[in-house]
């Protein structure tokens, strides 16, 4: 076990690499080297790495769209993160599934969903299998708080609650969903006013502290591991960039976005790591390690062979087929 | 050989592949306690007990998503819903996550899950009761549509859907779940093969495709016609998706006329699907348009006279295939 | 406004009406002159009456396909009601509808729906028209507790909690969703604690005394049409037949059933009007002259015009198309 | 005539309609204060106030009911789906409730909503985004579905649509909205008639039918096979339940041959739905089998060189009717 030290240098380092894994992929979609939607997760890094060092390696990961935080947490090379973006074979998901369709299921990352409260249920479902299984897994759902006025939330919830799943709930409340803050969506400011109702635990902490977040979610996942039921987390954290690449963020005020960077959870972390007695050396080391692997993760990505064909028409059905290409016509 | 209940056959199948594999588990509203709504899963609960036959509330959105979601990560769930007509509020885990997670994931992950139920009209159910769903999920590809008619289908197939490596819309039907027929022994495993069809009966005057219940709808107009001195083809693809395109064609190239009896509505379908095909790879071989008899194209009213203006009958089907053999 | 007594009495014969009627389609359903679902409301008829009760006529009312005690409730003939089961054209829904799907827009019930939880949201949405051109109208909807789990459940409340819409869900508690007793379905034995959920008022009570339903359900209705918003109301209650007409009701013992009859809304009522010296032969009038009435809408509903072809196409669509018949063809 | 955006032509409906009638309001996700997650009702909320252009939380199924109930009992809703794909977990409203009502409550009430957003592929929006719902929507009785491709076909639809007193389902294409084209000048209100398609181009040889984005491209291939001698006539269905057949039918009748182009999957849907309707009437005058071009039986990748592939060209087509040519 690293000490605290070490460990939150492995934490600054892992939300470096996100940071600028995510800025390396907004300059690319502005060079139209990458399509369709871009979520970005700039400011809530701290969230999916906190959460990430607090489960094991077999432990199931379940994100939204906004999935390149949580991908990379888990361990997802930036290669094969950089390659999906782009759309090519090299690609986490062969790119087919693009920015909002992470899968790694070496690491146990279980996607990258685009439909809103669509993922909940599957998330349970991966914790229904380590409770029948007996495997000792813990299942970790993200989703935003514009997620939580949905039927596909409230079933899935009521199912982890029932059946007591090993399952953590945890709503990132990054105060909009697309142009809406949450005041427009509900009538609460407490999510967690809503775990009672399915009988499960609820907590609520901010996410700026990646120690804070890691311990925790921790508390949450114990309980579950031990068979105490799943449990319901609110996150308040932030984005500081637009919902997606095409959403310029008007709704909200220079100000608002200037005074929420005060929370920057890196330079939270990296104060922190200053007043460890952590040099400027080790720091740039640091720094210098993860620009170079987000710079070869870039020309990897450009150089890499394009989704192909016949992957495409493979992917349909699992089973082989003769009518596989095309069982439609 | 000895004579089943559709019912029975498709509660054999469940049992067998379950004592083969124990990752297949069964969830559904009722299956369990009150033995399932439509007795199915009569006994199941007993003999697998309450780990691998589970009971649900009311929330087909949140198990069909359960169901994929275990089937993701090694497990291989059979899921009940009660009728099809309850799939609607679990449409979008169907078509936008078991459907596409194979693809999506490039090929990583796959979802060996099968969703279960009575399709179509029971009996004076009503509008929201009476869906024939296999028009929608048969547009998806990702998915498995089946639709078995008789005992010994219901059977082969089903244990074929549980073994099959995507997800199956498996279509069963209330109104069948009584029907008796031939079903092997129990010793001789029969595991039909999905996207076969079957030639019900042979003839050389006209093909007529039918499947689920109208499948009998059509042998009883072949009978009546026979007597007549038409001799009708009668075809059961028995799998919608993919269909068995090859055999049908074939049949028509022989009868050089085709009825098909269904009763999903008229706009589209594997009805409009099957026409299109034969249109396209049997054109010249058509003496005669391809007729439907299809259910008519209103919600189902309740009123038992009404119910039964909606449905295909016999004389339908006999009139249509009159029409194409301008007899 | 009727003294207590008076009113008591007009509750106990429409309580007595319910009742009477029921049976009598059971009869019929055995006779087959009924075919399709039938879902009795046997043992619950305090909570249609009492809500009745405390609504205007100009009130709208959901329920769900357990639907002929609030239908006959708010004012439907007994005539209209028995000829929709019998599917006849003078049914209150032509007899296209059948029992799941009762109507009756002349007294502002507004269905009759078979899909758990999915008419929830419609009875929102008639609330949403009242605070759009503030009709001074409220909204009741009701539904089981097994209904409590699904999607249509949730958004429906989040909206009308979001809104401060004016309507009542009053979720009926009879103990049993089909053959699952609520143990298995939820972890929580109060439903109500769903209520802080939706930011809404939550109340709980015994619904076998027509009194208190009335009393409670008023206190709600008033909230609404104040403008203070929705509230989610859990009345405790019991079917005395099996979920529907198929339904031998083996998961519950004899002794539960007949314990639970001592509540019967009627027999209470009955006893209050007695100890409110209400003698014998007011009594026996009462029911003499629902018998007569119930009497004649079984005779009329036989001798009823059978459901209308034209009806059925015409129905399909409002507008008046050429291509009505059969537009999908 | 003056030249509008195809957005800009919905939002002029819109606010022409609900000047007309306050009974009508606009309702989803981001429709008002963000202006519409695709522009389309930018302005509205400050014309006609938070009362009438409303904002909801992420709950289509909840919202789509609420504008069915308000419909029941006498407003004319319109409910934005930000995207069509997200009508799929409120699928039940609209199949169970929207379409069923009229009938089941015996006529006695009507559901004049209109449901509205785009359909089908956007540009590297990947599977669970790029969905084609025409073929779920245009199988259920009780429904509209209206597709228009062109600005003044959007708007004058869209007023038509408002106007109607069922539930209609109205497909924009994200990929349309900054289309721009001919509309009638504000003062000349042109109100399109729901069901009646439109001949876009005449043509002697070969009738292509197509529907929405498709329409463009069956009209690039019409004057690619123009300048080598093959003259198309491109029929726009524009409304595709309830479909203007005859238009079709003459128009096959004239050519003898036909092709259709669609987005959708190519199993069923009112491709195959159309492909059923011309064998059958005008089977006679049919010299080739009709040929569909629609996109690849697959879930959408997002690769932008395989999403190519998926989707119709205009080579696809050209190809298509020589093959029915014989040319
Ligand atoms: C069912 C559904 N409806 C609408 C959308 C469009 N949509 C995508 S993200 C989003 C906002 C979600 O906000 P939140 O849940 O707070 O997550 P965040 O984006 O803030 O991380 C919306 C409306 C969708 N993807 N799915
Ligand atoms: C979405 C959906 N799933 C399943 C059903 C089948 N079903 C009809 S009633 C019922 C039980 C409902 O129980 P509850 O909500 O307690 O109401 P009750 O019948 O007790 O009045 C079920 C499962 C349905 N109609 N709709
Ligand atoms: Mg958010
Ligand atoms: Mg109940």
């Amino acid at each position: 076990m690293a000490s605290g030290r070490d460990e939150l240098l492995a934490h600054y380092e892992k939300m470096f690499e996100i940071r600028r894994f995510e800025e390396e992929a907004a300059r690319a979609y502005a060079q139209s080297k990458i399509g369709g939607f871009l979520h970005l997760y700039i400011g809530q890094e701290a969230i999916a790495v906190g959460t990430n060092a607090a489960l094991t390696d077999d432990d199931y990961v379940f994100q939204t769209y906004r999935d390149h935080g949580i991908a990379l947490a888990r361990g997802m090379s930036p290669n094969a993160a950089m390659a999906e973006l782009f759309g090519k074979d090299a690609g986490c998901s062969r790119g087919l599934g693009g920015s909002m369709h992470f899968f790694d299921v070496e690491n146990n990352f279980l996607g990258g969903w685009g439909i809103v409260g669509g993922h909940l249920a599957l998330a349970a479902g991966a914790a229904f299998k380590s409770k029948y299984t007996e495997d000792g897994r813990v299942t970790v759902c993200f989703f935003g708080e514009g997620s939580t006025n949905i039927g596909g939330f409230h079933e899935a919830l009521s199912l982890a609650g029932l059946w007591k799943l090993p399952i953590v709930f945890i709503c990132e409340n990054n105060q909009y969903a697309m142009g809406t803050p949450m005041s427009r969506t509900s009538p609460l400011d407490d999510l967690t006013l809503k775990a009672q109702g399915y009988g499960m635990q609820g907590d609520r902490f901010q996410g700026y502290d990646v120690r804070t977040v890691q311990e925790r979610v921790g508390l949450a996942v114990k309980r579950a591991r031990r068979g105490e039921g799943p449990t319901f987390i609110e996150v308040e954290t932030y984005r500081f960039r637009g919902h997606s690449m095409s959403d310029p963020a008007k709704y909200r005020s220079r100000a608002e976005l200037e005074e929420r960077k005060k929370k920057d959870p890196l330079v939270i972390a990296r104060d922190l790591l200053k007043e460890a007695g952590v040099g400027d050396e080790q720091m740039d080391e640091i720094e210098e390690r993860v620009e170079a692997a987000i710079d070869a993760c870039v020309k990897f990505a450009a150089a890499a062979e394009p989704a192909k064909e016949e992957v495409m028409w493979d992917t349909v059905y699992a089973t082989d087929l003769s009518t596989k290409r095309g069982a439609g016509r | 050989m000895r004579e089943l209940r559709y019912r029975e056959a498709l509660r054999e199948a469940m049992i067998e592949e379950m004592d083969r594999d124990d990752r297949i588990f069964l969830m559904g509203e009722e299956v369990g306690h009150y033995q399932g709504a439509y007795k199915v899963s009569e006994g199941l609960l007993a003999q697998f007990g309450e780990k691998r036959v589970i009971d649900t509330p009311i929330a087909e959105a949140g198990f069909a998503g359960v169901g994929v979601g275990a089937a993701m990560v090694g497990l291989r769930p059979i899921i009940e819903f009660m009728t099809w007509n309850f799939s609607f509020v679990a449409f979008d885990q169907i078509i936008s996550n078991a459907a596409k997670i194979h693809q999506m994931s490039g090929g990583r992950l796959k979802v060996p899950v099968v969703f279960r139920g009575p399709n179509g009209a029971a009996k004076q159910v009503a509008s929201q009761h009476s869906h024939s769903v296999d028009p929608f999920y048969t547009n998806i590809p990702g998915l498995y549509v089946v639709m078995p008619a008789t005992p010994r289908d219901a059977k082969g197939l089903l244990k074929a859907a549980i073994r099959c490596e995507d997800p199956v819309v498996f279509l069963e039907g209330e109104t069948l779940y009584n029907v008796k027929g031939d079903v092997p022994d129990a010793d001789e495993e029969e595991v039909i093969p999905l996207g076969k069809g079957r030639i019900a009966r042979e003839g050389s005057d006209c093909t007529i495709i039918a499947w689920g219940r109208p499948y009998y709808t059509a042998m009883a107009a072949a009978e009546q016609l026979a007597a007549e001195g038409t001799e009708c083809e009668v075809v059961d693809p028995r799998t919608l998706r993919p269909l068995d395109t090859d055999l049908m064609i074939e049949s028509v190239r022989k009868t050089n006329r085709c009825v098909l009896v269904h009763e999903h509505w008229p706009y589209g379908g594997p009805g409009a699907e099957i026409v299109d095909r034969i249109q396209r790879e049997a054109f010249d071989h058509l003496d005669a348009p391809i007729l439907r008899v299809p259910a008519l194209d209103v919600p189902m009213p309740y009123a038992t006279n009404l119910e039964e203006l909606v449905l295909p009958t016999t004389q339908r089907v006999v009139d249509a295939v009159k029409r194409v053999t301008y007899a």
